[in-house]
């Protein structure tokens, strides 16, 4: 299992940086080098048409959510977005389940009724995906009360993109959980971006940051590509949250290579610049994280190859196994109207 | 000991409520003014003194967030109960309902459920004007996956808020404020009735008229005065509004050979229109007449008592609409017509009548 | 030169959205991506370029604000076009389009006007999902003072998009995605086509078919394949669902004595149920057989495409529906259902259908 | 006219209270004296059971209308809520045509079909009254939109009561208001309460303020039982928006006397303590201006009996007028539907 978590741990938790664990560095690396493998297989082989639903790729992006999934603990509830790929394998999801759904068959995780945009699986704490922007941060409210209310020590994510935060149901929910003390911790995954349209087009030029602090949540904001940092950024903010301090924002910093949905690239639309597409390209999360490793040697070129060539193999074992499976039966179309 | 006795639509909900919540320690209520002196027209009072101030939840002003938190909470164990003053404030948390709420045990292939109940008041009279006074069941029943029940009489409101809490699905619960000023004979109990409907109130073969609601209560005593002059007709409750069942008003129609329908909304795209359209496709060569509806005109509600006059469906249109196809000699109908006038003697159009009063 | 050429149904609406924008300065555009490379499905494509980027203003993700805003603008001199991608955003905006657009000019008095047209986008195919692919027209035609339209056909599109920009009322323009890629014939010049309803579009005895959206070019296709065989059905184009107008299927029913309603949405409280109603009470004896409704069974949409096999209204349900009612010999009926299976070849269930060319 | 405008005038606009004419001085006071007087006479003449409508009376807010209004121009537009006599007043309403409306009468500001929840009357300015809460906010923004398209030195204001900052739609419009730099003046009337709600249990503790500067927008904080200073808050917001800097933030503190919907005082239902009650009192935004202005003899006793009078007069002709007012004719109940 590449998502083991056992093997979590950390030597220092104060403001800097904390110094890993090696068995952690790899657990993270190889977490997030699995995430990347697995949505550019997705890509290429959505041109095949048999992943008949919208995709939303995460490929850039993998840190924020390897790092996050990695700080939770299984029982932490996680509600995500339409783009929930990384999220769902971060939180340790199922890889078979997940290429299933997305291939609309009977074994995926929610028996190919969501598709892409709706990864579920309670099983292991991946609540809902809600391709209704900002439409899922309420839940992760009510979980969070839920929990409080039991007295179990449970966190909820709510995963917003930065274009949730001009929905008013983000502050609604923001205005709540912190009126109710809630454990519940935000991440926010700014990439600059909604669709086509660049932040500066949306928000006034005002830091994001100003937006949490202003309803009175704690918050960092941090190198959304720095896996470590998102990682010791969110054992800090469960740590404020479990010590019963109520909600905590995390703002990271990404960029989302390739188009908004769908598996292409789009730099050719104009709509954003080479440039900036390069100098975020530079940033690219597993392969900082790689030199890093390599010139720290937790990692070598040759246990490199061969962690990939693993993970290759897992990913073919999940795309087989989707392709294999079968489609879910016509009949049970009617099925859970009603529990 | 007597175990029944006459309370009111109101005292009934708050008697329901309270009783569920007792049973069942995950049972949570959100509400703006959760436990202020008002308490949701008197429907919550004192509640939390009984089970807790925990489980009372204040909620800020900010109904699409709030009914979402109260679906996050049903998705993870618990049984909110969330109630709004108006059924307008929904409209705001219309994407939450319809899209989470409705959809996520069907989406999740029967993972989740969202054992929710929504209480949604209508409000009518006293100049509530446009933005105060709509009946919006239409817009909900609309949607698979939500259950829609509108209670009329006290005995269901207590036994309908018990089979919504205990329901694993969301409930919409729509009560009219009318309706709340009703009295009748309520178990002491805990009971519940199901979300079942529609309920067969009075029998006769005279017509079969489908009423929600408040609509059912003006169409009892219709049927009432009707029945002092021999004519029967056959009343039914439709209390629920989906998932809708209709066996037992086609197996009238097909008796009856007439229908009448009586919506609180608007009579154009209302729950009569599914109604008359369902019905007829069962019992078409049963029919005698066109089937009919009541409802409210296109237009808003305006505020002014003097503008709405004729907007409101009560008794004598009801009366009226029936004469229209079940045979009433005109004496006798001016003279029912007179008796209903004279009952309500001189309320003025804007408040609710005390007529209402069980056994129901 | 000829004023017609063949054009899509989307291009259709871009044309009248370009014109109807330079005939009068106060059309301004609101978006999500007004000006982005897609500029709505294609529909707003450099328009800001023909009538100043300032006349386009982009959305934030902030539905239910930039609705009121719009509506704001309206009110204030402004004949504002809101696109939303797909008609779900709306339900974030119900309150400000049932309270403040509808009834504006009904509580002032007629004092205010609102003069704004809302684009709403109804998905379809390719795994859209529960969220992406609802039909939401009964929701909003149950208000009064609001219009709803839903054109089919690429003229259509043109003089009813140019009509609701010049309406002083809002506008609730439902476009069917599938509709976007109907090919026909469209005049160049300026014209609208009011927002009038329903239009004629088949002339027959057989049965009245009333289709809405994107329902009608299916209809259409039924309509085509039975002429061939002799059978001529009468086929409307609802077009406007709001106000209503039923005269001409009301006459034609009494010609036909047979109604068949088809909607986009859910069958149950869907439009149909409305029309059925509302025809069956002007018409009652001259109907030879209980009129028939189809649209969505009671369930989300799935996202496999295994499981939306028989989900949708397609030619052959329809063709299949009529014929229970309507004397077409067995083989004939065979023979007509293997012909549309051919026409529409292998193309797989979730995406248009190329078929759908003028002239309509 | 007890509500000309023609007489205002400042000699500083700085961060200071400036100094008021005479006559500026007098109009104010007038003009809230006014506003308390018909407030009063609408509660003691409700039980009479002819206004047929819920009110919500301003009576201890009265200042801040006032401020508000006074330092408008007529071609400003004011969106308003549920609480709106004052707004309508301040803003150079007809009293007769605002009595009427509250009677349901064909003479009312739009013929009795709205009540005391719709107050609107387009030719002065008041653009519309929504009993929604928050639902009027983005309507003043779109006006704004609408005036700055045309080059239309207008400001629009948006009235808000404590409660709106918690609706969604508050944020979002505030956000796009910003982003496009519109001509906005937020008016927060805070006082305490959304109807028996006090805000700390609706809102974490933190400071209102926070939220229009996490948005980017400009704010004054002031004392909104306080004409003069609320009226010279108005003068600076409305200064900087019409130099083009965008939406302006006024919030002001305040208190309502009596409760929440209808002309009782409820202070024995416990929700708020008489204490607090008696403390607001005490800070009557009215009674506190008259001694104000007798210390600064521009009022004597002897004019302000005589001011009182005639206000009283001018009341009881608008009582007068709408009582004898026809209700409007059943059959226009379906007119302009459509226009
Ligand atoms: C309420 C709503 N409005 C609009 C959309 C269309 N939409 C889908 S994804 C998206 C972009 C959201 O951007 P962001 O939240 O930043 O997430 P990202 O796609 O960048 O991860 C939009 C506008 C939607 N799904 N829901
Ligand atoms: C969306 C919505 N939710 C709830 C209500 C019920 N309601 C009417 S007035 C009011 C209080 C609002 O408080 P605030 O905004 O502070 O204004 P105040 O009454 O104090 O002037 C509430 C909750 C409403 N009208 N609209
Ligand atoms: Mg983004
Ligand atoms: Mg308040």
């Amino acid at each position: 299992m590449l998502l083991s978590k056992g093997s979590r741990s950390v030597n220092c938790l104060a403001n800097k940086l904390m110094t890993l664990e090696k068995k952690t560095s790899l657990a993270l690396y190889s977490n997030m080098l699995k995430i990347r493998l697995v949505e550019e297989e997705i890509a290429s082989r959505y041109n095949e048409q048999e992943m008949r639903c919208p995709v939303h790729l995460s490929i850039g992006q993998e840190a924020a959510a390897t790092g996050v999934g990695f700080a939770l603990t299984q029982k932490d509830k996680v509600f995500s977005t339409h783009r929930s790929h990384a999220h769902y394998l971060a939180k340790g999801g199922d890889l078979s389940k997940m290429i299933a759904e997305i291939y609309g068959r009977a074994t995926g995780c929610i028996g190919g009724r969501g598709g892409s945009m709706h990864i579920m699986d309670p099983e292991v704490g991946m609540m809902a995906s809600i391709p209704i922007v900002g439409s899922c941060i309420p839940l992760a409210i009510g979980s969070a009360l839920s929990d409080t209310l039991d007295g179990n020590p449970v966190v909820s994510v709510a995963y917003l993109g930065d274009a949730s935060i001009e929905e008013g149901v983000f502050h609604e929910s923001a205005n709540f959980a912190k009126l109710s003390n809630l454990p519940v911790l935000f991440v926010c995954e700014n990439n600059l971006y909604s669709v086509y349209t660049h932040i500066s087009e949306r928000q006034p030029p005002r830091l994001i940051t100003s937006i949490p602090e202003a309803h009175g949540i704690p918050m960092v904001h941090c190198d959304g590509n720095d896996i470590e940092a998102v990682y010791a950024s969110t054992l800090r903010a469960l740590d404020n949250i479990r010590s019963q301090n109520g909600p905590f924002f995390l703002l990271l910093d990404t960029y989302r290579w390739r188009e908004h949905c769908g598996p292409n690239f789009d730099n050719d639309l104009g709509y954003r610049s080479e440039q900036e597409f390069m100098e975020w390209k530079m940033k690219d999360p597993v392969e900082q994280y790689r030199k890093k490793l390599l010139a720290k040697k937790i990692i070598t070129k040759e246990t490199d190859l061969e962690l990939t060539d693993n993970i290759q193999k897992e990913i073919t074992v999940a795309f087989d196994f989707a392709k294999n499976s079968p489609f879910p039966e016509l009949e049970t179309a009617i099925n859970h109207v009603y529990a | 000991m007597k175990n029944n006795r006459s309370i009111s639509f109101g005292e009934a909900i708050r008697e329901g409520l309270l009783q569920a919540s007792e049973i069942d320690p995950s049972v949570i209520h959100f509400a703006e003014g959760v436990e202020d002196p008002s308490a949701v027209f008197g429907t919550l009072k004192d509640i939390g003194k009984e089970i807790g101030q925990n489980r009372m939840i204040e909620m800020p002003v900010s109904e699409n967030a709030l009914t979402g938190v109260a679906i996050g909470a049903a998705l993870t164990g618990k049984r909110p109960v969330i109630s709004f003053h108006r059924v307008e404030f929904a409209m705001l948390a219309l994407e939450q309902i319809a899209n989470n709420a409705a959809k996520f045990h069907y989406v999740s292939n029967g993972k989740h459920n969202v054992p929710l109940v929504m209480r949604l008041i209508i409000g009518r009279g006293w100049g509530q004007g446009p933005e105060h006074s709509q009946s919006l069941e239409s817009v909900f029943a609309y949607f698979p996956g939500l259950k829609v029940v509108m209670p009329a009489r006290p005995k269901d409101a207590k036994g309908m808020i018990i089979a919504a809490v205990e329901d694993k699905n969301p409930v919409l619960f729509i009560e009219h404020r009318w309706s709340h000023y009703a009295v009748g004979d309520v178990p002491q109990n805990y009971f519940s009735t199901g979300i079942t409907g529609p309920e067969r109130i009075k029998t006769g073969d005279a017509i079969t008229v489908v009423a929600t609601s408040y609509m059912t209560l003006e169409a009892l005593r219709v049927a009432d005065a009707l029945e002092r002059v021999g004519v029967n007709i056959e009343l039914f409750d439709l209390r629920v509004l989906r998932p809708l069942s209709l066996e037992a008003i086609v197996e009238s129609v097909k008796k009856t050979g007439k229908l009448l329908t009586i919506d609180t909304g608007f009579r154009t795209y209302g729950i009569g229109a599914e109604i008359v359209s369902s019905v007829i496709e069962r019992s078409f060569e049963f029919l005698k007449t066109a089937p009919i509806r009541l409802g409210l005109p296109d237009h808003p509600t305006p505020s002014s008592a003097s503008l709405i006059k004729n907007y409101y469906v009560d008794s004598i249109m009801i009366l009226e609409k029936i004469s229209q196809v079940v045979d009433i000699a005109p004496s006798v109908l001016e003279q029912l017509k007179k008796s209903i006038v004279n009952e309500r003697n001189n309320i003025p159009i804007d408040v609710p009548d005390p007529f209402f009063k069980g056994p129901f």
